[in-house]
């Protein structure tokens, strides 16, 4: 795709495993594993998938953070792999992150004025009371007071700085925000809130999500667009109607089966699944479909040969040998 | 008298740095090694030069004496001392492989010879009055010995004829020597002697409050004050042959100008420095020599006291308020400095006290004339007690302390040096120390004491050379 | 509420004892700072006659020396009035110039890591392993003593400390997840040392930096030795206890009140720096 | 009914003068999973950490008695707390990567937590470990044991905590969101894991959450917090079918649901909660209360029972069926 | 790992080249032992034959080759002061600064970290206050008084150990409280702020809520996170405790390396002055090295080497 804002080729981030004191290190953990992934200017795309799939791992390597081991990511036309740090600076204007864990991105001895006022104030965007401003109306936004800009960040609670890290994530409109779970800490009517704003921004800006969370009804909500990631690999991706009218991967399927309703009639008359199998570990990962231990539709070829993904007629890509059944 | 403790401890500020008699010299070495080694002559305790290894000897010519060696002196090894033994001595000092720093004191020597078993005729290049003042140290080492295992391993495993041997040298933390039951001038006063080393002096009066030393090197006048007043404790002191004295260049700077720095010499009380900061362990002098010395002249007249002479001085020189840098480092006593410095700018003088660390203090003050300040202070021995080894090297012009030139004076220290004649040298330094009275290129403050601390059963009589001697020590209680 | 303002509120509630503390610092500043007007007599004005004279000593002419006199019969009170002054002057000078190299290079080794690190850590190693003493020595033989060359040496000599100490704590900041997210929020080099590096490794540096004012203040007397120290007649607490270590029996006033002016100073200085690094963490409110 | 495991009374949480929690009562039954949602910030993980007294310096327990199963914890002394938390009640944190110690392999970190209170050797305790891993769905257990929590995901930190919080087998267990970083197969896992650690043990559990799908999915009964205080209660059933106290109306109305166009506007509350300083003498849901009328701002509406179990505090909870239907 | 502790030892290899060729300079520039070893009234010609016979004429590029030469072969050479081969000076000394800095070491680490540790506990408790006054003492008595002081009270009056020397394992006593009162007073401080700030993180809060008393909290987690600074600070002592004793060594007469140094460099004893610098800097070298290698193994996400 050549207008994307996000474009990810074959991307992989392998971790080297700690070896001991003076003893080889072990297989790597390979975190990410050959994804592909675009993202139209102002479209979202849904990422869901297994804790520790590598959601974060993906979302830090898009904006460098996290050394790429293999493939290419581009945002905004712009290499990010191979980015020295003047162009990494320039890549960074144009995308952000809402991090994962508020608690441990927020600088203790930051309050959280200067915080959300850092990025507009290093890129010399706004200062003295303009910034001030700006850092009011972030702050509101986000459905918290102006007046708490000068507290610090211990002094909230998780939905609190998790708000404060959208509002940072925010402030420089940048043409593509990374949410990784950003509302997944907060109660239903901020989260509401906040998902009305990215809209909001969207529809005004023309802003792109890559948006990763793990409660589908928010995601069904945002989301143009949903990649399913299972244990390092994309195994469907498709569009949001088509993927939550018919999915195709025997993953996605488990998922939106499990997804709870907020209704305690209907969710307590669901049969209750929960998957069996080992969940494989991921330095070593079977030859085959990484899904094939737990998959209730496993063959012996699902255990050999790993599936590809291939494209179906209404625009989905799905890795299953059994994607048909 | 029995001695009632057969040991006796020593503390010194630093460890020996060699135990070769012929290499190292400075004092601490010296206080231990000399109790090891005998000497070709001594001093008796008036300080006169008085036969050890050399039974007697006679000046052939002005050049040339003649030794006779004692015999029936044994080495620490066994072996006897020879004449051989003594010409070996006297030749190793003397040759410039060896490097010894002793060098300069001995290089009038020109040969050595032992002419037969009992005979050592020596050589001088000139006649040379302060010879046998400087024989006073050189000590007698075992020829075979120092051949067989050479230089480096004698200086660790030295070999004398003294009263004492080595037992043991531990770096650092002192050394131990045994009596020789069987020294020639008979039985040593204690069977073992133990030197330990103890920089602090704070420390070593400690530990002879503990007991852990009998006696202690090297106290200062407040110190010997603090003894005094314990019961258990002693001082024991000796005027030395050490002159404590100003130096003032008279080539550099303000004090060019000899009223400035006949000025300086009035502002000085000597009086109340040794009073009220020595307590007395000083003696005030008026030339740059102590009565210790041979050429000591009663009675030249010193630039007295007079700071009201000073002043106009200052006012005729047209120098009131001139600035005299005072060179020193912590070698000096630092109360003395400040003293000094408060008396001469009482009389108009700005003073300002520049103290850098001992090697760079004698970098500047032996150096270029402009670099080596004002004044500073000194404490000289030549340790022969001659004057030839006092106000040569400080004022002869050439020599690397002089910052003063003055034919005439010149004449007069080298006349002197070049006879042998008792009478005339006498004359001669009469006329130097007239000169360097009117001149003041330096200015003698006082006769420095060596103190001592002990205890209270310890008999000794300290000397003007500052030489420590275990054989002359007793206890008594 | 601008760090400053916080601390000034924070001050203002303070425990009783931080504002002792903080008057005791104050004192000495003053008592630096105005020396001649407080000081009852010429520091350097000696009296050979009333040497070592006891504490409230008074004269025939009715001179009374409050602390007593020296070993050459200088009023001791206006000697240690004095010497407040050289003393916390050497301190100051010493500590900032140390903390401030120190520190930065430190930083700069432990973020930016590569090659820069190795060069800048070496360098530590190597100024460490040389005996302060022998730069002091070096210095003043090619520079002379005095006052910028006692402080030349005590800076180039003590930065490595602080910069080892600013290295390891800043090796393990930097490995947290709010310098990430301030490197994306396209914070520079400088910023992230300053506002997300520094304050956060602030506390070791200043119980450095706390330790070292002390320190400083007994090492000029030290190098006195070597002829590096504040030059007499100017009296500094160093010299005055180094002096007095003579007379400990005989005049204990010599060391006793330099001793616990010195005492107090290094007190109120530790206590106020621990002080302010707590409070400087803004999840440390005071209890209650 | 036997006594509660856990029952607070009115509990009052101050912070400098400021109350951020204000007379919060609510009880816990054996066997029972009561979910405490509320308004983010509105003292729901303040109130869960004075049950087990771990506020932070800041925050001072003012008043009310939080009994466990009979015993005052609010009059305990620290000391003794030790031998109850983590046995008798555990807590599973809400940030879970920041509630490791960062320095020591996970499985220690969960070995830790059986050793402090049983005598088992450490090799037990670690096989312990790693079976309480396996039950709550980590796979390469041995592995994971011996990593650090910064080489493990969200996910999987969260499921750490939920192992040390269990492995004792608490009569209470409080869960501060223990859910949220987790994919819906292992959230339902974990929920699974709860409800058997109900039946099996009768564990009275504290969950706080957002997520009203896992309300809905296995609390016993709901209790509202607003702004310190508690707005309503409630089983599950009853207050999604017909809640009575408009914030909770307006909390459900919120929720994307399946029918709602995708990005369409979101249904959301007007206004933020009031801060605990100026919480005047009214209701305090009044500012943003759509129904709110002059009594609501005036006086503070008392919890009042609508039906056995189901009580609320709004003066004007008759009207509250409206305001879903408006929604 | 390997190649890192390569890497590592090679930069220790220049390092220890880059402190010997400055300590080379410095001693140069700063004057020969010559003046020191003569007598005083020496003559000129005979200090030119002295300089000559020790080679401190030769131009000072061919003297720092010599050395060069010299290090390379392991060669320390022979003190022209003592005439004796440096090393030898040297390594008599060095059993000396072991047993004390070991000693001083013990002292400030027994009881500086666990003093650290109870202020950082009981911070603003009362019982902080008589920890942090006897910290405070460490930290502003200089050591050249309370050395006299020990010996005062201990050895003249109350007679309980010995007032200088190396007799037995009382000697050390004095020497090592002495020695290992300041470097008490920075691991006091330093164990203290750095628990503070631990004290203060979520993972406390959680090790107390799964039913450890904060004792054990402090022990099993607190301790560890908190030892970066303490183990830096370490380093830094115990540099300081070998070389730093020179004071020390000094008043207690003990014969370690501090009380060489000093002498040498005094004594412009060029080869011995080396000898020292290039021992202190080799342990300095290894001391620091540990503490880099022990913070990643402290902090595993600290990773050895480049990021
Ligand atoms: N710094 C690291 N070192 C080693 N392994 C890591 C590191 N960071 C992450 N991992 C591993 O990489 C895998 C993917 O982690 P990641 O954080 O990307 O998961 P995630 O999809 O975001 O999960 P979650 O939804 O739980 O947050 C996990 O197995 C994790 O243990
Ligand atoms: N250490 C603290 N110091 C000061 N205020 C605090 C502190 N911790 C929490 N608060 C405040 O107390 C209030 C309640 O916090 P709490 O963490 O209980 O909220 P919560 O209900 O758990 O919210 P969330 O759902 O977002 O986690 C918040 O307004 C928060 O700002
Ligand atoms: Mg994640
Ligand atoms: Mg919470």
């Amino acid at each position: 795709m050549s207008g994307a804002v996000l474009d990810v080729r074959d991307a992989a981030v392998h971790f080297r495993s700690r070896g001991g004191f003076l003893r080889k290190a072990g297989a790597p953990l390979k975190a990410v594993d050959g994804v592909s992934l675009a993202i139209a200017p102002g479209e979202t795309l849904g990422l869901v998938g297994e804790s520790g799939c590598g959601k974060s791992t993906l979302a830090n390597a898009i904006l460098g953070l996290v050394p790429l081991t293999a493939g290419h990511i581009k945002v905004a036309g712009r290499l990010v792999d191979s980015a020295d740090r003047d162009s990494l600076g320039t890549i960074r204007s144009d995308a952000q992150m809402v991090f994962q864990d508020p608690a441990l991105s927020l600088n203790p001895r930051l309050s959280i004025g200067a915080a959300i006022g850092e990025p507009l104030l290093v890129r010399g965007l706004a200062r003295g009371s303009a910034l001030r401003d700006r850092v009011a109306l972030l702050l509101k936004a986000v459905g918290l007071e102006p007046d708490h800009a000068s507290r610090f960040p211990h002094a909230f609670s998780g939905g609190q700085r998790q708000r404060i890290v959208i509002a940072r994530a925010l402030a420089l409109q940048p043409k593509l925000v990374i949410c990784d779970e950003p509302v997944s800490a907060l109660d239903v009517s901020v989260r509401a809130q906040i998902l009305n704003l990215l809209v909001d921004l969207q529809r005004e800006r023309g802003m792109s999500y890559l948006f990763v969370s793990h409660d589908l009804s928010v995601v069904r909500h945002i989301a143009d667009r949903v990649a399913v990631m299972y244990l390092g690999r994309i195994v469907e991706t498709a569009s949001m109607s088509v993927l939550f009218g018919k999915p195709r991967h025997p993953y996605t399927q488990a998922l939106l089966a499990a997804a709870p309703e907020p209704d305690p009639v209907r969710q307590r008359a669901k049969p209750r699944r929960v998957l069996d199998g080992e969940l494989p570990s991921p330095t070593n990962l079977p030859p085959g479909c990484a899904f094939s231990t737990r998959c209730p539709l496993a063959s012996d070829l699902c255990r050999s040969e790993r599936p590809r993904l291939s494209a179906h007629p209404d625009g989905a890509s799905v890795a299953c040998h059994h994607a048909e059944e | 008298a029995q001695p009632y403790r057969d040991s006796i401890t020593i503390d010194l500020p630093n460890d020996a740095a060699t135990l070769d008699p012929h290499l190292q010299w400075d004092t601490d070495s010296y206080a231990i090694y000399r109790n090891i080694f005998d000497n070709l002559v001594t001093r008796d305790v008036s300080g006169k030069i008085v036969p050890q290894i050399a039974e007697s000897w006679r000046q052939v010519d002005d050049t040339t004496l003649s030794f006779k060696i004692r015999s029936g002196v044994r080495f620490h090894d066994g072996s006897p001392l020879t004449s051989e033994d003594v010409a070996y001595s006297i030749r190793r000092i003397i040759d410039p492989a060896l490097r010894s720093p002793q060098l300069s004191q001995f290089d009038q020597i020109a040969s050595a010879e032992a002419t037969d078993a009992t005979t050592v005729v020596m050589k001088t290049k000139a006649p040379y009055p302060a010879l046998m003042a400087q024989l006073v140290k050189l000590s007698i080492v075992p020829k075979a010995v120092v051949e067989r295992i050479g230089a480096q391993a004698f200086n660790l495993q030295p070999v004398g004829s003294g009263p004492y041997k080595l037992r043991a040298w531990q770096r650092g933390v002192g050394v131990t020597l045994d009596a020789v039951p069987d020294y020639w001038r008979g039985r040593p006063p204690f069977d073992t002697a133990s030197f330990r080393v103890v920089p602090d002096v704070a420390t070593r009066i400690a530990d002879l409050q503990t007991g852990r030393a009998d006696i202690v090197r090297q106290l200062g006048p407040d110190e010997a004050v603090r003894i005094k007043s314990d019961a258990k404790l002693q001082v024991l002191a000796a005027p030395t042959e050490r002159i404590g004295y100003m130096f003032i260049n008279a080539v550099s700077g303000p004090t060019q100008d000899v009223r400035v720095r006949r000025a300086i010499a009035h502002a000085i009380d000597r009086k109340t420095l040794i009073e009220a900061l020595l307590q007395g362990y000083g003696k005030e002098v008026d030339v740059v020599l102590t009565p210790a010395n041979f050429g000591y002249i009663e009675g030249i007249g010193g630039n007295a006291f007079d700071p009201a002479r000073a002043k106009a001085l200052l006012r005729e020189a047209n120098a009131v308020n001139a600035q005299l840098s005072f060179l020193t480092s912590p070698a000096y006593d630092r109360r003395l400095v400040e003293a000094l410095q408060q008396m001469l700018q009482e009389v108009g003088f700005k003073v300002d006290i520049q103290t850098m660390d001992h090697p760079t203090f004698l970098r500047r003050r032996q150096g270029r004339p402009d670099e080596a300040g004002s004044i500073s202070l000194g404490r000289w021995s030549c340790a022969c007690q001659d004057a030839d080894g006092v106000i040569f090297p400080l004022f002869r012009s050439g020599s690397i302390w002089a910052k003063y030139a003055n034919a005439d004076f010149d004449k007069q220290v080298d006349a002197a040096r070049a006879t042998l004649d008792e009478a005339m040298r006498l004359t001669h330094y009469r006329r130097a120390f007239e000169i360097l009275r009117d001149e003041v290129p330096g200015l003698g403050l006082y006769q420095d004491f060596a103190i001592y601390g002990a205890r209270r059963e310890i008999r000794w009589q300290p000397t003007a050379n500052e030489a420590f001697f275990l054989f002359d020590m007793r206890w008594q209680p | 509420m601008s760090l400053a303002a916080n601390l000034r509120t924070r001050l203002a509630r303070a425990p009783a004892s931080i504002i002792i503390m903080a008057s005791l610092l104050g004192a000495f500043v003053l008592m630096a700072l105005f020396a001649p007007l407080l000081a009852p007599f010429d520091p350097a004005r000696q009296s050979l006659i009333q040497r070592l004279r006891p504490p409230g000593h008074t004269t025939a002419q009715g001179l009374t020396y409050l602390m007593g006199t020296d070993d050459l019969g200088r009023d001791l009170l206006s000697r240690v009035i004095h010497g407040a002054r050289a003393s916390m002057l050497v301190a100051v000078a010493s500590v900032s110039v140390s903390l401030l190299i120190g520190s930065a290079l430190g930083m700069l080794a432990g973020w930016r890591r590569g090659w820069i690190e190795v060069a800048i850590m070496r360098f530590v190693d190597i100024m460490l392993s040389i005996p302060a003493i022998l730069l002091a020595v070096l210095a003043v033989a090619v520079v002379g003593p005095g006052f910028q060359t006692l402080i030349l040496v005590l800076g180039l000599t003590r930065w490595p400390r602080y910069a080892r100490v600013a290295y390891a704590q800043t090796l393990q900041v930097a490995t947290l997840p709010y310098m990430r997210a301030a490197e994306l929020a396209g914070a520079g080099g400088p910023r992230l040392l300053l506002r997300h590096i520094l304050p956060n490794i602030a506390g070791p540096l200043l119980v450095v930096a706390t330790a070292e004012f002390g320190l400083m203040i007994l090492f000029e007397a030290s190098l006195s030795f070597l002829g590096l120290g504040i030059q007499p007649p100017t009296p500094s607490w160093g010299t005055i206890l180094s002096a007095g270590r003579q007379y400990l029996e005989r005049a204990w006033w010599l060391t006793a009140f330099p001793g616990a002016c010195l005492f107090l100073l290094v007190l109120s200085v530790n206590v106020l720096g621990d002080w302010l690094r707590d409070h400087l963490d803004p999840r440390s409110r005071p209890r209650g | 009914m036997t006594a509660p495991v856990l029952d607070i009374d009115r509990l009052r949480l101050e912070i400098g003068a400021a109350a951020v929690v204000d007379g919060l009562s609510l009880s816990v039954g054996q066997g029972e999973i009561v979910a405490l949602v509320g308004e983010s910030g509105c003292g729901k993980s303040l109130s869960a950490l004075a049950v087990l007294r771990l506020l932070p310096d800041a925050v001072r327990l003012a008043g009310g008695r939080i009994l466990l199963e009979g015993k005052d914890l609010a009059t305990r002394d620290m000391s003794s707390m030790a031998a109850i938390r983590g046995r008798d009640a555990s807590i599973i944190f809400q940030e879970p990567t920041a509630s490791l110690d960062p320095l020591m392999p996970v499985g220690d970190q969960i070995a830790e937590a059986l050793t402090a209170h049983r005598s088992v050797s450490a090799r037990e305790a670690m096989l312990r470990a790693r079976e309480m891993l396996v039950s709550i769905g980590i796979s390469d257990p041995d592995r994971r044991l011996a990593q650090y929590p910064f080489e493990l995901s969200g996910g999987m930190c969260q499921r750490i905590m939920i192992a040390i919080a269990l492995i004792c087998g608490p009569r209470l267990l409080i869960a501060d969101e223990p859910t949220t970083a987790l994919d819906v197969t292992i959230q339902a896992q974990i929920l699974h894991l709860i409800r058997q650690l109900v039946a099996e043990r009768g564990t009275a559990v504290l969950l706080i959450t957002h997520d009203m799908g896992v309300v809905a999915d296995i609390a016993d009964r709901v209790v509202v917090m607003y702004a310190g205080r508690v707005a309503e209660t409630a089983t599950a059933e009853e207050l999604f079918r017909a809640p009575r106290h408009p914030y909770t109306a307006l909390l459900l109305a919120s929720i994307p649901r399946a029918g709602i166009k995708p990005k369409s506007r979101l249904a959301t509350i007007e206004g933020t909660v009031p801060p605990p300083s100026s919480h005047g003498s009214g209701c305090r849901f009044a500012s943003r209360c759509p129904l709110a009328e002059d009594r609501c701002r005036i006086e503070s509406p008392p919890l009042v029972d609508h039906a056995p179990g189901h009580q609320a505090a709004c003066w004007r909870s008759g009207q509250v069926a409206t305001l879903g239907a408006a929604a | 790992m390997l190649r890192y502790l390569l890497s590592r030892l090679l930069q220790a290899a220049l390092t220890t080249f880059g402190v010997m060729t400055i300590v080379f300079f410095v001693m140069r520039l700063s004057g020969d032992p010559v003046l020191l070893l003569v007598p005083e009234g020496a003559t000129r010609e005979h200090i030119e034959t002295v300089r000559r016979e020790l080679g401190f004429v030769q131009p000072i590029w061919r003297q720092y080759l010599t050395f060069l030469g010299g290090l390379l072969n392991l060669e320390l050479g022979v003190s022209v002061v003592q005439r004796v081969p440096a090393w030898d000076i040297l390594a008599s000394r060095i059993p000396y600064t072991l047993a004390l800095a070991g000693a001083a070491l013990l002292v400030a680490v027994g009881f500086g970290i666990p003093a650290g540790i109870a202020m950082a506990i009981w911070r603003g408790r009362w019982f902080e206050r008589p920890i942090a006054a006897l910290v405070v003492t460490g930290q502003s008595m200089p050591t050249f008084l309370s050395g006299i002081l020990m010996i005062m009270l201990f050895a003249v009056t109350l007679r309980w150990l010995p007032s200088s020397g190396v007799d037995g394992p009382a000697s050390v006593v004095m020497p090592a409280i002495a020695l290992g009162m300041l470097s008490m007073s920075t691991f006091a401080r330093m164990a203290r702020i750095a628990v503070v700030d631990e004290l203060s993180k979520d993972y406390v809060r959680a090790g107390l809520a799964r039913g450890l008393p904060l004792g054990k909290v402090v022990t099993r987690h607190v301790l560890r996170n908190a030892a970066i600074p303490v183990v830096t600070i370490a380093a830094l002592e115990t540099g300081n405790l070998l070389a730093g004793a020179i004071i020390v060594e000094t008043v207690f007469a003990w014969p370690g390396i501090g009380q060489l140094a000093i002498q040498a460099i005094q004594s412009r004893d060029f080869l011995v002055v080396q000898a020292i610098v290039l021992f202190v800097s080799l342990v300095y070298v290894a001391v620091n090295l540990a503490a880099d290698l022990l913070y990643a193994g402290i902090d595993p996400r600290i990773r050895l080497g480049k990021p």
